[in-house]
């Protein structure tokens, strides 16, 4: 027999989008459809199991826009999404993604907006409540457990929005930039934390995040995008935080190597963008 | 008493308001051929009214001068104090309002009502009739259920078999009689008893006393219509006919089923009377009023001298008179 | 906080009483015929004496209390049916293009047009009363909840996909809650047109019930009745609605960020 | 996209197209008396018949212009002063204590109760008609008015204040814009509902207008002509709400974050 | 004649303040009112003309609150703020507040959002629409000035957010965080501007920030918040950027100087919080 291949966990296909309309308010009577803006332009992701893919690029290129592709919130213009190469054409809870903006539900407690998942797609609430504990305390949020959002401060909203799409145990989890909003301190915290779990875990993670330090701390491959429509610029092997070496300090990011690579992502994204250019 | 609003109006009068019904009598024939808009000097404003208690509104409002309602809103117009006065009676209710019962019922009489179902229009002269012929025939009103229907939703109760009787007038009238029913007693009879009810004629006070040699012009022209109707009664219908947008021979046959009565017999003590000696109508109006009281529906039933006073027949007799 | 409440609460009170004056004075003064205005102190005997004799052999409590059995009824009915319905056509375009039509279609009529044919299907007694009700109460539900689905942000029907919850448990804990404060507006639009359709679903057949009296006096000028039906009216709609708005601040006790 | 459309607008009309059916079944069958459900012949017969010679006197269109004067001039009207009353409601809460009572005090009011009044006040030509209908409008849009700008969250206000926009150009540049939707919304039940209220306005001193067409054709039994005002009505009133639905896709072009 | 002692240009004293009704659903006929939360405890802050103050603090601990409180937009409980002595009662436009969320108003292209301010305080166009243009090129959107909000990235919404406040002129600026949501690139040159403006303009700034980086490297204070309720743990003046030694490049950031400073800061907000406690 031969060895069964495994298909890529989450693979993107030369994949293209723009948005439609143009820019500004939609003319009812407009004649002619404006043209259309290009955004996403021949992406191929191949994406394995275990793998932790960091997503660096401009503000504004389409890194959010793509997510959302792999999500399945979005049917991209041109190529196709597969997930363990079965193609993707709507959203589900086991490539659960965490949007930039934490769009909690507003009438929910911390607790029930973290349990909403497991809860109404019919697991026993036995099953579900030692994880959604378990992620209190994860995030911090223990003594926030019957907050409404509105009483959350934006970074707390960001944990418990973090907090509810981990408690669906999905296989991979899609992050917009979760730790945006978080200070130093508990950015770190979660950075490692979130390292714990994919260890742990074993899943798969593409994360968005505005950080080459972060992207080169927690992942093992890192994607760099060129500006609008965008492109993939390169992709670099980071091994400061792979599977094989174990756990390892923050120290790491004071590294001589670590630094290197970091002006090494850095300089490709410089030279991608002439300073003051339109971004 | 004094009319707050349209006091104004009678100081410089650039037309005339007349309220009207759609009753097939010589109010609309003189309508139709326009006699008013030539003889009265001023123009003519003319507004359809459904019911006589509207009509009581608009003149305590002062916004209609001449109008038409039926006797018991009349009546209700003397209780409740709407200034107007009663000078003209546009036709007596004959056949055109009967109570109708199912072909085949076991109801012979009006007693064997007790424990039906019966309706009517509250506030209408079939009410007013119902409850009379009841009366008459020693029945108490809660010894059966009588129920506020107007005419449409009637028919389709009466085609539903919801009620067993109802006192309608045309064309559902008909219309009942055709999906087997009966007369059981018409409000011709009633008034042969002496419960007459009639579509009354009534002008607003202020008006009567600032222009009356207009009213006495109107009330020449009504004469002049009712005449028509009694001789040459196929043109009167064409008239009517084209007025309510019905075919000649159903305006003839809703026309013919009411009794109208020229000036003479208006003026005769049978029913207005002349000024100074109040005819009969006097009589109807009071016990009408004492009805109504007993109902519940006025406070108080309007006395003789109310009524007498209510009544004036001065015009009709001065536009008789040449 | 407290204290404003009771301010604006004294600033209310203070409004009606104005009203109140403004009736009084307006009547002690001989501004209106009283065949129309009637004075407060006659509309006040009226009104003991339709509560202690009643009228028509009915007492005012029993002219209200099936009066708001038809209203409650109806409208309850609506609620149940209109709302959920508006909430599908909300979400589901082909649902909303076979529905929006016929709804668009009928709302504009006036009761008193197909109150015949209601007579016709459902007779005389209560159930046709609380039909035309109903009637009048659907179509401000049906909009109203659909228009509070179409307002709601893409982003958090987005997130529910995201956590896999589709379908009607999509319906249930997101839809729904989301678009409460537009249903509960939509509430108390509806439950104001209801109660205005009363006196048309009390002309016929009825000889009870709030409109029926109002309905019965105005055909014999009795203005003072008229009066007493209407302030009846008038006070127990403006206990209907804060009903609904307790209801909704009890129900919907978070504010969108 | 606009493929969509299509067959979404195809299943429109084949809703409408299947009711039309029914009828014509129900009629062909004689499941009901033709008193009350003519056919759809003898409808389109007496269409034709209104269409060319006219109802007493007066052709359908005629009937149709004199009844939308009074619909539009009432609800234009109601427009033009209840949504900006319905806005300070909704941010000052003094005027709100002034104003709520009193307008919920006379919602609940059935029109037929005190159309008496606006007679007396007004006289029975078109004032008093387009005063019930400014009325019968006025409670719907105030309340969907306030009840949008309640809604709008409090973060944008703080942005506009901090923004230094304050006071009267706060309502004009960001509430009321905030709370368009809500109050199209409002917008399109209060049309229903005004229609509704025409033919109570016609019901006195009319001699036109469809409304005042439907309910004399009651009186004598004409239920082909009935028929014809009901569609009339369903028609022109599907094609406002049509109309205020296209100014809302104009007006509110973007959708909330 | 003595010479006049210029009152700060904004104080805030002894502010305390908490929120009302305890966590969770507000009940309707809670009998006992619910404890308040106390989020600021006494801060005392003294901000000058021509002061650039950073504010950094663990997730949750009162900075958004605190900054609130300077706009005018919360009265705090205890204590008050004075705006060049006056004290402030509300918000206003010389006190412009950047949101940590965006917040644009979603009916306005992004030409007019950023003109809001001055367009609908009466100023004449020709007035305004140089400083729109000049913002519109600092923030790099010039290319989405008829954009709608709904078709732009997070991170081009926060820059909208940022041209709009400074399109005020306000010679108070009060920024909750507004670079968080940009790419390491944008970020580092809107600090650049950010700094560029505060020596043209020599207006005062007050900046929320996650970044004890930016903190250092923008501000010539850095103000640390102890975790909730807040107080000032401390204050550092930093002098990498302060108005005397002209314009300094980036490198300035991997300076010894810098680097021991960066690590004080950190020092001060880990001692504070012990690893995975409470946040
Ligand atoms: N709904 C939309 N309609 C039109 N254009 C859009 C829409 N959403 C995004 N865009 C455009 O697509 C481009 C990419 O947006 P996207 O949100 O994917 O960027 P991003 O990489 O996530 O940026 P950021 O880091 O700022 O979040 C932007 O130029 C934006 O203007
Ligand atoms: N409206 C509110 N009602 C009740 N509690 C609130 C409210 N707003 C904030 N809080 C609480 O006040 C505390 C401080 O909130 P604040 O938003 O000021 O924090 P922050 O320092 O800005 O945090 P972050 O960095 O995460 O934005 C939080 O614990 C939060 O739960
Ligand atoms: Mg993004
Ligand atoms: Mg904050």
């Amino acid at each position: 027999m031969q060895p069964r291949i495994e298909p890529p966990v989450l693979e993107a296909r030369s994949v293209s989008h723009g948005y439609a309309g143009g820019l500004g308010r939609r003319r009812l009577f407009a004649r002619t459809p404006s043209a259309r803006l290009p955004v996403i332009e021949s992406v191929d992701l191949c994406v394995h199991r275990g793998d932790f893919v960091a997503i660096v690029g401009p503000s504004g290129c389409g890194k959010t826009t793509l997510i959302r592709i792999l999500a399945g919130l979005i049917q991209p213009d041109h190529g196709q999404v597969l997930d363990c190469g079965v193609a993707v054409t709507g959203a589900d809870h086991n490539r659960s993604l965490v949007f930039q903006h934490p769009h909690l539900f507003p009438w929910l407690t911390v607790e029930q907006n973290i349990a909403f998942g497991p809860r109404h797609r019919g697991t026993v609430r036995g099953d579900y409540q030692p994880l959604v504990e378990e992620l209190l305390s994860l995030v911090g949020l223990e003594g926030f457990r019957t907050a409404l959002p509105q009483q959350l401060s934006g970074g707390m909203k960001q944990r418990v929005s973090l907090a509810r799409a981990l408690a669906n145990r999905p296989h991979i989890l899609l992050l917009d930039e979760p730790l945006g909003a978080l200070d130093a301190l508990t950015r770190e915290r979660m950075q490692d934390e979130l390292r714990t779990l994919w260890r742990r875990t074993g899943c798969t993670v593409v994360l968005i995040t505005h950080s080459v330090e972060e992207a080169l701390y927690l992942a093992n491959r890192v994607v760099v995008l060129s500006g609008r429509p965008a492109r993939i610029l390169t992709e670099i092997g980071a091994t400061f935080s792979s599977n094989g070496h174990g756990a390892r300090g923050r120290e790491v990011k004071s590294s001589r190597e670590f630094l290197t690579v970091r002006e090494e992502v850095l300089e490709h994204i410089w030279s991608e963008q002439p300073a003051g250019g339109s971004i | 008493r004094p009319v707050a609003a349209g006091g104004a109006r009678e100081r410089g009068l650039t037309r005339v308001v007349i309220g009207y019904q759609a009753i097939p009598n010589g109010e609309l024939v003189a309508k139709q051929l326009g006699w008013h808009e030539e003889t009265l000097g001023v123009p003519v404003h003319w507004v359809q009214f459904n019911s006589g208690s509207e009509l009581n509104a608009a003149i305590a409002a002062g916004s209609v001068d001449l109008g038409l309602g039926g006797s018991s809103t009349t009546v209700v117009a003397i209780a409740q104090g709407v200034p107007a006065r009663v000078i003209w009676i546009h036709n007596i209710i004959g056949e055109n309002e009967a109570l109708v019962v199912r072909r085949g019922s076991d109801i012979r009489t009006v007693a064997d009502l007790r424990g039906r179902t019966v309706s009517a229009p509250f506030g209408a002269t079939t009410h007013y009739h119902l409850l009379t012929a009841l009366q008459l025939a020693g029945v108490e009103p809660a010894e059966l259920r009588v129920l506020d229907m107007p005419p449409t939703e009637m028919l389709a109760a009466w085609l539903r078999g919801d009620i067993d009787a109802g006192f309608v007038w045309e064309p559902t009238l008909a219309a009942m009689l055709e999906a087997d029913g009966r007369v059981l007693v018409s409000s011709g009879e009633l008034a042969a008893q002496g419960f007459l009810t009639g579509d009354i004629g009534i002008a607003r006070t202020g008006f009567l006393e600032q222009h009356p040699d207009i009213v006495v012009q109107y009330l020449r022209n009504q004469m002049r219509a009712v005449t028509m109707i009694q001789t040459e009664p196929n043109r009167a219908a064409a008239a009517i006919a084209a007025e309510l947008s019905l075919d000649g021979a159903e305006a003839r046959r809703q026309m013919d089923s009411l009794v109208f009565l020229d000036a003479a017999q208006q003026l005769s003590a049978a029913y207005l009377g002349r000024d100074g000696a109040p005819g009969e109508l006097a009589e109807v109006f009071l016990e009408t009023g004492r009805f109504l009281a007993e109902q519940d529906t006025i406070q108080m039933a309007p006395d003789r001298a109310r009524i007498e006073a209510f009544l004036a027949p001065e015009f009709l007799q001065r536009a008789a008179q040449d | 906080m407290s204290g404003d409440k009771a301010r604006y609460r004294a600033l209310s009170v203070a409004s009606v009483l104005l009203l109140v004056l403004v009736w009084w004075g307006v009547t002690h003064l001989g501004l209106v015929e009283p065949l129309f205005v009637p004075s407060p102190r006659a509309v006040l005997n009226s009104f003991v004496d339709v509560t202690v004799r009643g009228y028509r052999g009915v007492t005012l409590f029993e002219h209200l209390a099936h009066s708001m059995m038809r209203v409650l009824t109806g409208f309850l009915l609506a609620v149940v049916t209109a709302v959920p319905l508006g909430i599908v056509m909300g979400r589901h375009r082909v649902v909303r293009a076979i529905c929006d039509p016929l709804i668009e279609l009928y709302r504009p009529l006036p009761p008193l047009a197909y109150y015949t044919l209601l007579i016709v299907w459902m007779g005389i007694e209560d159930s046709s009363k609380i039909a035309l009700l109903y009637l009048a109460a659907f179509p401000p539900l049906a909009i109203s909840s659909m228009a509070a689905v179409e307002r709601i942000p893409e982003h958090r029907i987005e997130c529910a996909r995201c956590l896999g919850v589709r379908g009607f448990a999509l319906l249930r804990t997101v839809v729904l809650p989301s678009a409460l404060p537009g249903i509960f507006t939509g509430l108390r639009v509806a439950i104001g047109f209801t109660y205005t359709t009363l006196v048309s679903s009390e002309i016929v057949a009825a000889v009870n019930g709030i409109g029926w009296l109002v309905l019965d006096a105005g055909r014999f000028l009795r203005t003072d009745l008229i009066f007493v039906g209407i302030i009846t009216m008038a006070a127990t709609g403006l206990l209907l609605d804060r009903l609904i708005r307790l209801l909704a601040a009890m129900v919907v006790p978070w504010s969108e960020e």
